[in-house]
């Protein structure tokens, strides 16, 4: 039982990360040109478009692991050139991938766990000892990390090295991982690509509820326009690395651009 | 089999992060850990403390150094003979410069030398990685046993181009050069590798442990949850000469009583690497495994015949030796290229669900 | 001051007084560095085709050599000697697919890495054991190679150059010549190209991997006999040689892991660097850097180039 | 000894009281959340208990209300529970997985104002019937999750709930007296909860069960089995069956003992392996899929430890029973059970997670002797009681070393038992329960006038063993038309004993013969279809299948047998069966939600089938409507084929012998 649709409006607050003219090339290639767009606070932002638009791109330069050559982008009101991919992290944009990124040879806990490691900060002498300040921190991130399980319904694989776990659940592990991070800006990439209908509604169920709960801001790419139409506040259609449409999933819908794009496509 | 786990629930995280879960992986530690404490210093030969155990228990110190680096950073390393040679030679000379401080210190000490020098070579880590990465801990190793063949300093002059091991004492009693008994030296060895182990299974088991593998696993993944790579790896580094350096210092002073510079060459480095492949990248247990493995199995194999009356020739041995290792090394890699490590994870988990399957 | 001096003019101003001796530590240095490459070729053909990073290079150019002139001693004729080694080459590599590779494959390169240094051992230990550990003169001559130097008059002193090593660098070059028409011209080649590409490839080709390991292993083994004959007649065979090998290491560093022009550049850029290196560097330091200086030559090129001299540059994907 | 004192408190809240003074730091509670065991001592349970009644008594809960308890086994529902015995209110647990209608029956029935309930899906369950509940006023949750824009003006959660309790306590000095006060004015003969019976026919009834008479039976029964605070039990059946209530709940605060309750239902097996527990309590098929599983899993183990395993198992069944009843023993076999003790039943207790258990009881319906065995083999101190909701459970129990798998036992300490002429077993125990709430007729129907209760189960005491020998319900026990005995549950029991056979309902009452129709056993069946390269794409395609068909038809001509066998029950062979296309479902109404047939509803609903097994046709065309999982409906329709059996030959000779 969601909250009614207006209610959800008051949710959504001022601009969060603001994306200006960005372009991006790679050695003369051209995956994103002059694109600007802006995340607002609580909303759930869908970056779609076909294959090759350069959507994951898009991601990379908010969360700083490409440069662009050229724009500008304001995350929290502070325009940054050039920033890394982990200080993107302590800013607070958590990511998850197209072909889950998990640490293959850890366990879901610890994979969830490696999450925190930001939000951890015991020396290295504590850490040698593993008691007294450095246990304190471990506990009270595992328990932290335990509702994220529970919230995620994980449970009964906590243990399980991830590489042994079938996709659907990696995908879970993984947004997990990123909620550790408590982000303020979540980017999923495909967060539902090849998924099963019932594994997509639980993880449809899984995003609102952390757009509900954790009040976190998300900016996912989807191809699913069913999901993109059930998710999404408002979305933005890239194609070829230009924007070409901008506004509620509705509007999107109608777009003559969009439908042009889509249709080239249609598969 | 021997597992009853039925009953044996956590009710803190404190207890459910413990290293040893399991009751009865508690009670088979504290056998071995008696069993070595206790019982083989007082019942073990001379031959079987200095030439069986002291060397095995210095090599586990040093495989498990290179392991923190390769097994849990992912960092390939073809230069622990250096680092090795670093806290040795550094001991060496911080007790010929102070030799009134206690050589526990120094040798303590050396392995902050070590992972000084571990760091400085670890630095294109930044920007290299696998082979590439291992070339560069080449450099180190060649570079460093150049410095320790070519550099008088190093070896105070000595004639010999070697380094004698002088008479120190702790207590009274001395702990190394010839004076000092193979139990003494048994049992520093041994307090240095519990304690270390201890503090690498700590730090393995936290954030840093984490952080590590995380880089193994996937380093971009791990810089974009906020994990710093080179301050990591460099880390890495550090902690992992560190131990090696704390070997090298023992394998000297405990084990050796002299050691010319060649003791830490390349080959040195690949023998470590072996014991870290063969027991398992990436555990603490598997150290133990791979370094009783390439080390203690060779023994057994000269001395073996001989106890069955068949006199080899000892150049013989030393050659089936070589093949019997190499042959060894490849049939592992093929039947468990995780190592010993996992046959023994393996043969636990069968054993805690004995009588089922999986 | 004194010591800037010594470091950034001296030699400089050496090499110009007396250029004669430069020469000759740049011929000594390309002589080495041939060798380097016949190593390092070694390598690439065995890493291109089934991306194995083969240690066991360099040990098989003593097991070669060792081979060769063993059988010698043993009162083989020379030639015979030769083609029975070959053949030995021939079942190393039969016995490697069969018994390392086949049962390794899809593993991770760390393994098959590992499993290489299993097979220098296995090869120290047999070799030792069959032909014995003492150093041995290779049968240079019976083989028909040159003895002797040449001198040459040049700039008011003279350059001596050993046949021999005239001899290795004509042979480095018709060897690598010879496997660059192989593997532009002949069925096998091109297949052994495709598989570098792709595995899937070399099987549409109709050529099993199975086939094509055995073949690179080969064809490495026969290098690596040129290099043990070349490198024996220059001074023993022993197993010492082996370290020597790892000197590969930073050549394929320099020329990128699959280029076979780049082993070729790589190893007489490191050849030479290192010669001239300890001829003008060395007393200043205490002799004897040709030991490292290889290396840190391959680090500091790493650091400015990581992807190597003919390697592409890579962009990270996720 | 805990008991002792136990005689004096009357009430569940007195007990409380008792256990947060004596046994003030031992566990009560355990609860697997959050990946621990996460655990509370009876004194901290009673200062919850404390807080959550006041708070409860702020929101308006008073003296003879009820509230409606819904979830799954939790602490804050067993808290619930309690507090509001505290107050002297009523609670009134309902299953889990009871559909809205039956929710709404219940709630309605009870006239509850308050309901407790585990989360957001009970949440929705009753607003989905709200508008049939206008009493209803204040609902309680303990898992937030998905809740936050829910309307919370009738709404709260229960740790909100507590924590408001916990600061009046703190600021309201004379609260605590008060608390006391109403703790103390509640009598032992006062309603201390009321369970409604699922009821294999009509509308559940609820069980009105006082305080003093539960106390008393529970401690009679914690003496039987010496039950104590050192004990541990995993509460893992549904907590609105008087099983958990009575096994955990009312035994637990009697001995002081702690109750675990696992993860979540998926977790249930590796929570109980975890905890380890001392009591345990399994009905038969739950110990019989078990069973099956531990079989199909040793499949997949080498030839070399399958063997060990069959081998030493074979000691088990040959020497183990005697074992554990301290029975005469050959060396040889008190040898070779220790090597398979240490090989096999230690390592397989440990595995399911019996390795602690003491004693351990099995009820509900009869247990095949065989797998019965099987777990005493092993070492398992499994027995049998016989019991219904009006008793508070035990009306008989096996004591140590005189058990036997077709009987349930002599009468437990205080009870008695007299069978009356119809064969109908009567009891009087000190757990029997008040009457039924809001229902004098159906009270009276139950009770004698010398004040036993009916059970509605035909038995008789067994000569040999002096033990209560259950055959069925006394309802259901008809006559053929050549006028032999049926009694379905008999020949059903016996048909179920075959692995293959998960669920078997026989007809004959009225008839000239007997018929039965069958559900095969998925995981058996299927695990044997692997086996035997028989392909299948759906439950309906495998139960049809002639191979299946032919496998069941061995197991119906054994049953022929073993009836033949009995002079009583010769004439009641099967002469024809059929293998449904669908599994018995209590979501379809077909089973009560403690998975027993309702043999009235399924022949109405197979009307066509039983017809056709009576009308001589070989096949016959069946459309049944069903309910999936997510509460859609839809329509089953299959063509069902008949098999007809030859009778056994009656032995006259063995007439002498018997």
């Amino acid at each position: 039982m969601r909250a009614p649709d207006s209610e959800s409006k008051t949710r959504v607050g001022d601009v969060l990360l603001a994306v200006e003219d960005v372009s991006l090339a790679f050695g003369g290639v051209k995956a994103i040109s002059g694109v600007s767009f802006d995340i607002r606070q609580g909303e759930i932002r869908a970056i779609i478009g076909p294959n090759g638009a350069g959507k994951t791109s898009m991601l990379n330069v908010i969360n700083g692991f490409y440069h662009p050559q050229q724009g500008r982008i304001t995350f929290k009101g502070a325009t940054r050139a050039k920033m890394r991919p982990y200080e993107a992290a302590a800013g607070g944009i958590a990511r998850t991938f197209q072909n889950v990124a998990l640490f293959r040879g850890m366990s879901a806990l610890d994979n969830i766990m490696a999450g925190r490691t930001l939000k951890m900060n015991r020396s290295l002498i504590w850490q040698l000892l593993r008691f007294g300040p450095a246990m304190r921190e471990e506990v009270e991130h595992r328990r932290f990390v335990e509702e994220i399980i529970d919230f995620l319904k994980i449970q009964e694989i906590r243990r399980t090295p991830v590489g042994r776990l079938p996709y659907g659940l990696q995908k879970r592990v993984e947004l997990g991982r990123a909620l550790a991070m408590e982000p303020e800006l979540l980017l999923l990439d495909e967060p539902m690509a090849g998924m099963n209908l019932e594994e997509k509604e639980d993880m449809s169920r899984f995003i609102l509820d952390v757009n509900d709960y954790y009040g976190t801001t998300i900016a996912l790419i989807e191809h699913d326009m069913g999901v993109v139409m059930d998710l999404s506040d408002r979305v933005v259609v890239l194609d070829h690395g230009i924007k070409i449409a901008d506004g509620t999933p509705a509007e999107v819908m109608k777009d003559q651009a969009v439908i042009d794009a889509y249709l080239g496509v249609s598969h | 089999m021997f597992y009853r786990e039925a009953g044996q629930f956590k009710t803190s995280y404190t207890a459910d992060m413990s290293v040893f879960p399991i009751l009865q992986d508690r009670v088979g530690l504290a056998i071995i850990l008696i069993v070595a404490v206790a019982i083989i210093p007082f019942f073990g030969s001379g031959f079987l403390l200095q030439a069986v155990m002291t060397p095995f228990l210095v090599f586990a110190l040093a495989t498990i150094g290179l392991n923190l680096l390769t097994g849990y950073t992912g960092l390939l390393s073809l230069g622990t003979g250096a680092f090795m040679g670093v806290g040795a030679y550094a001991c060496y000379k911080l007790t010929t410069y102070f030799p009134d401080v206690n050589l526990i210190v120094w040798i303590i000490v050396s392995g902050f030398f070590s992972a000084a020098v571990g760091v400085l070579f670890g630095l294109p880590s930044l920007r290299i990685k696998g082979f590439y990465l291992a070339v560069a801990t080449l450099a180190a190793q060649f570079f460093l046993s150049w410095c320790f063949i070519r550099q008088p300093w190093f070896y105070n002059y000595n004639v010999s181009g070697a380094i004698e091991v002088p008479t120190r004492t702790l207590f009274g009693i001395p702990i190394t050069g010839a004076t000092s008994s193979d139990a003494t030296r048994y049992f520093i060895v041994l307090g240095f590798v519990i304690a270390m182990t201890w503090l690498a299974s700590n730090l393995v088991h936290g954030r840093i442990g984490r952080m590590w593998m995380a880089v193994r696993d996937m380093d971009l993944a791990a810089e974009l949850i906020g994990i710093r790579l080179l301050r990591t790896k460099l880390l890495a580094f550090a902690i992992s000469s560190f131990y090696c350096g704390v070997a090298g210092a023992l394998m000297v002073f405990m084990w050796y009583g002299s050691a010319e510079p060649s003791v830490f060459d390349v080959n040195l480095s690949f023998y470590i690497l072996f014991m870290v492949i063969i027991g398992g990248l990436g555990s603490l247990t598997g150290s133990f495994f791979g370094a009783a493995l390439i080390y203690i199995l060779p023994i057994l194999l000269r001395y073996v015949p001989a106890e069955f009356g068949m006199p080899i020739q000892s150049s013989t041995v030393e050659h089936i030796q070589y093949m019997v290792i190499g042959a060894l090394i490849v049939f592992f890699l093929i039947v468990e290229p995780a190592g010993l490590a996992r046959l023994w994870q393996v043969g636990k988990q069968k054993l805690r669900v004995w009588p089922f399957p999986y | 001051m004194d010591l800037l001096y010594k470091v950034f003019l001296d030699p400089f101003v050496q090499m110009g007084t007396a250029p004669d001796l430069l020469v000759q530590t740049l011929w000594d240095g390309l002589v080495a560095g041939v060798l380097y490459s016949l190593i390092a070729l070694g390598f690439v053909l065995i890493f291109k085709a089934s991306g194995v990073f083969n240690f066991a290079q360099g040990i098989m150019v003593v097991f070669a050599a060792l081979t060769l002139v063993g059988l010698h001693e043993k009162g083989v004729p020379a030639y015979l000697a030769l083609a029975i080694t070959l053949a030995v080459m021939f079942g190393l590599a039969v016995g490697v697919e069969r018994l390392m590779l086949r049962p390794l494959v899809n593993q991770p390169d760390i393994i098959l890495f590992m499993a290489t240094f299993g097979l220098t051992y296995f090869l120290i230990g047999f070799g030792e054991l069959v032909f014995g550990g003492n150093p041995k003169v290779m049968i240079a001559s019976e083989l028909g190679l040159p003895k002797g130097a040449v001198d040459i008059n040049f700039a008011g002193g003279f350059v001596s150059l050993q046949k021999i090593d005239i001899a290795a660098a004509i042979i480095a070059s018709l060897m690598v010549a010879a496997l660059a028409v192989f593997f532009q011209k002949t069925r096998i080649g091109r297949a052994l190209r495709a598989v570098a590409d792709s595995h899937k490839a070399a099987l549409s080709v109709g050529i099993s991997l199975n086939q094509i390991w055995v073949i690179v292993w080969f064809a490495a083994g026969v290098v690596a006999l040129a290099t043990g004959i070349m490198w024996g007649a220059r001074s023993e065979v022993s197993f010492a040689l082996q370290i020597i090998a790892l000197k590969a290491l930073p050549v394929l560093i320099l020329g990128g892991f699959t280029s076979i022009p780049g082993a070729i550049v790589g190893g007489l850029i490191i050849g030479i660097g290192e010669k001239v290196g300890e001829f003008y560097w060395g007393p200043l330091l205490g002799s004897g850097i040709e030991t490292w200086l290889a290396y840190v030559i391959a680090l500091v090129f790493l650091l400015f180039r990581p992807q190597g001299l003919f390697g592409e540059k890579i962009i990270e994907r996720i | 000894m805990a008991s002792t004192v136990a005689a004096r408190a009357d009430t569940f809240p007195k007990l409380l009281a008792r256990n947060a003074r004596d046994f003030a730091a031992r566990p009560a509670m355990r609860h697997k959340d959050l990946g621990i065991w996460q655990t509370w001592t009876w004194a901290q349970t009673e200062e919850i208990v404390r807080a959550y009644a006041v708070g409860l008594s702020q929101l308006g809960l008073k003296r003879g209300e009820t509230i409606a308890i819904i979830g799954s086994n939790r602490p804050k529902l067993y808290w619930s529970i309690l507090a509001a015995q505290t107050l002297g209110a009523v609670p009134v647990p309902v299953y889990a997985d009871a559909v809205a209608d039956e929710l709404a029956y219940v709630l309605k029935h009870a006239d509850v104002r308050f309901a407790a309930v585990e989360d957001q899906e009970q949440v929705d369950k009753i607003q989905s019937v709200q508008d049939r509940l206008p009493r209803l006023e204040w609902m309680f949750y303990d898992e937030p999750r998905g809740l936050r824009d829910y309307d919370h003006s009738r709404l709260r959660s229960m740790e909100d709930v507590i924590g408001d309790g916990r600061k009046a306590l703190a600021t309201d000095a004379k609260l605590g007296a008060w608390l006391d006060d109403e703790i103390a004015t509640t009598k032992g003969a006062d309603p201390s909860i009321i369970l409604y019976t699922s009821g294999t026919t009509g509308q559940s009834k609820g069980v009105v069960l006082s305080g003093e008479r539960s106390i008393a039976a529970a401690t009679d029964t914690v003496n039987f089995d010496h039950l104590d605070e050192n004990d541990v039990a995993l509460a893992y059946l549904p907590l609105a069956w008087v099983g958990d209530h009575y096994l955990n709940f009312a035994q637990g605060l009697v001995a002081g003992f702690c109750m675990a309750c696992p993860e979540n239902a998926d977790t249930a097996m590796a929570d109980l392996r975890e905890i380890g527990p001392t009591f345990y309590f399994a009905p038969p098929r739950t110990l019989e899929a078990l069973l099956t599983r531990v079989m199909i899993r040793m499949e997949d183990a080498g030839a070399l430890k399958r063997r060990i395993f069959h081998y030493f198992i074979g000691v088990a069944r040959q020497y183990g029973e005697r074992i554990l009843n301290g029975e005469k023993v050959p060396l040889t076999g008190r040898i070779l059970y220790g090597i398979g003790s240490l090989l096999v039943y230690g390592p397989l207790k440990n595995v399911l997670g019996f390795s602690r258990v003491r004693v351990a009881y099995t009820a509900g319906e009869a247990i095949g002797p065989d797998l019965f065995a099987f777990y005493r083999s092993i070492g398992l101190n499994l027995k049998q009681l016989y019991g219904q909701t009006e008793a508070f459970l035990y009306v008989t129990a096996q004591p140590d070393g005189a058990i036997y798998s077709d009987t349930v036992g002599p009468a437990c300490p205080n009870v008695d038992i007299k069978i009356a002429d119809s064969g109908e077993v009567l009891f009087r125990s000190p757990g029997m329960f008040t009457g039924y709430f809001r229902d004098d007729a159906k009270t009276a129907e139950v009770m004698t006038p010398d004040g036993y209760v009916k059970t509605g189960d035909a038995g008789f005491f067994d000569d040999k063993t002096g033990q209560l020998k259950i055959i069925d319900r006394a309802k259901d026990v008809g006559k053929l038309n050549d006028g032999t005995l049926f009694a379905p549950k008999y020949i059903e029991n016996k048909l179920k004993f075959f692995p293959n056979i998960r669920e078997a309902v026989a007809y004959g009452d009225g008839r000239d013969f007997v018929t039965v129709m069958l559900n095969i056993d998925l995981t058996a069946v299927g695990s044997w279809a692997e086996r035997n390269n028989v392909a299948y794409a759906s439950y309906q395609e495998l139960a049809g299948h002639p191979l299946v068909y032919d496998m069941l038809e061995k197991n119906v001509a054994e049953v022929n047998r073993s009836l033949a066998a009995d002079k009583m029950m010769a004439g009641a062979q099967i002469r024809r069966f059929l293998v449904l296309h669908k599994e018995l479902d209590a979501d379809d109404g077909e089973l009560t939600r403690t998975q027993k047939v309702r043999r009235g509803f399924v022949a109405e609903r197979y009307a066509p089938l039983i017809n056709a097994l009576y009308d001589g046709s070989t096949e016959a065309d069946i459309s049944t409507e069903v309910t999936f999982e997510d509460g859609r409906k839809g329509t089953i329709s299959a063509r069902v084929r008949i098999r007809d059996m030859k009778l056994e030959p009656v032995p006259r000779v063995r007439k002498a012998a018997a």
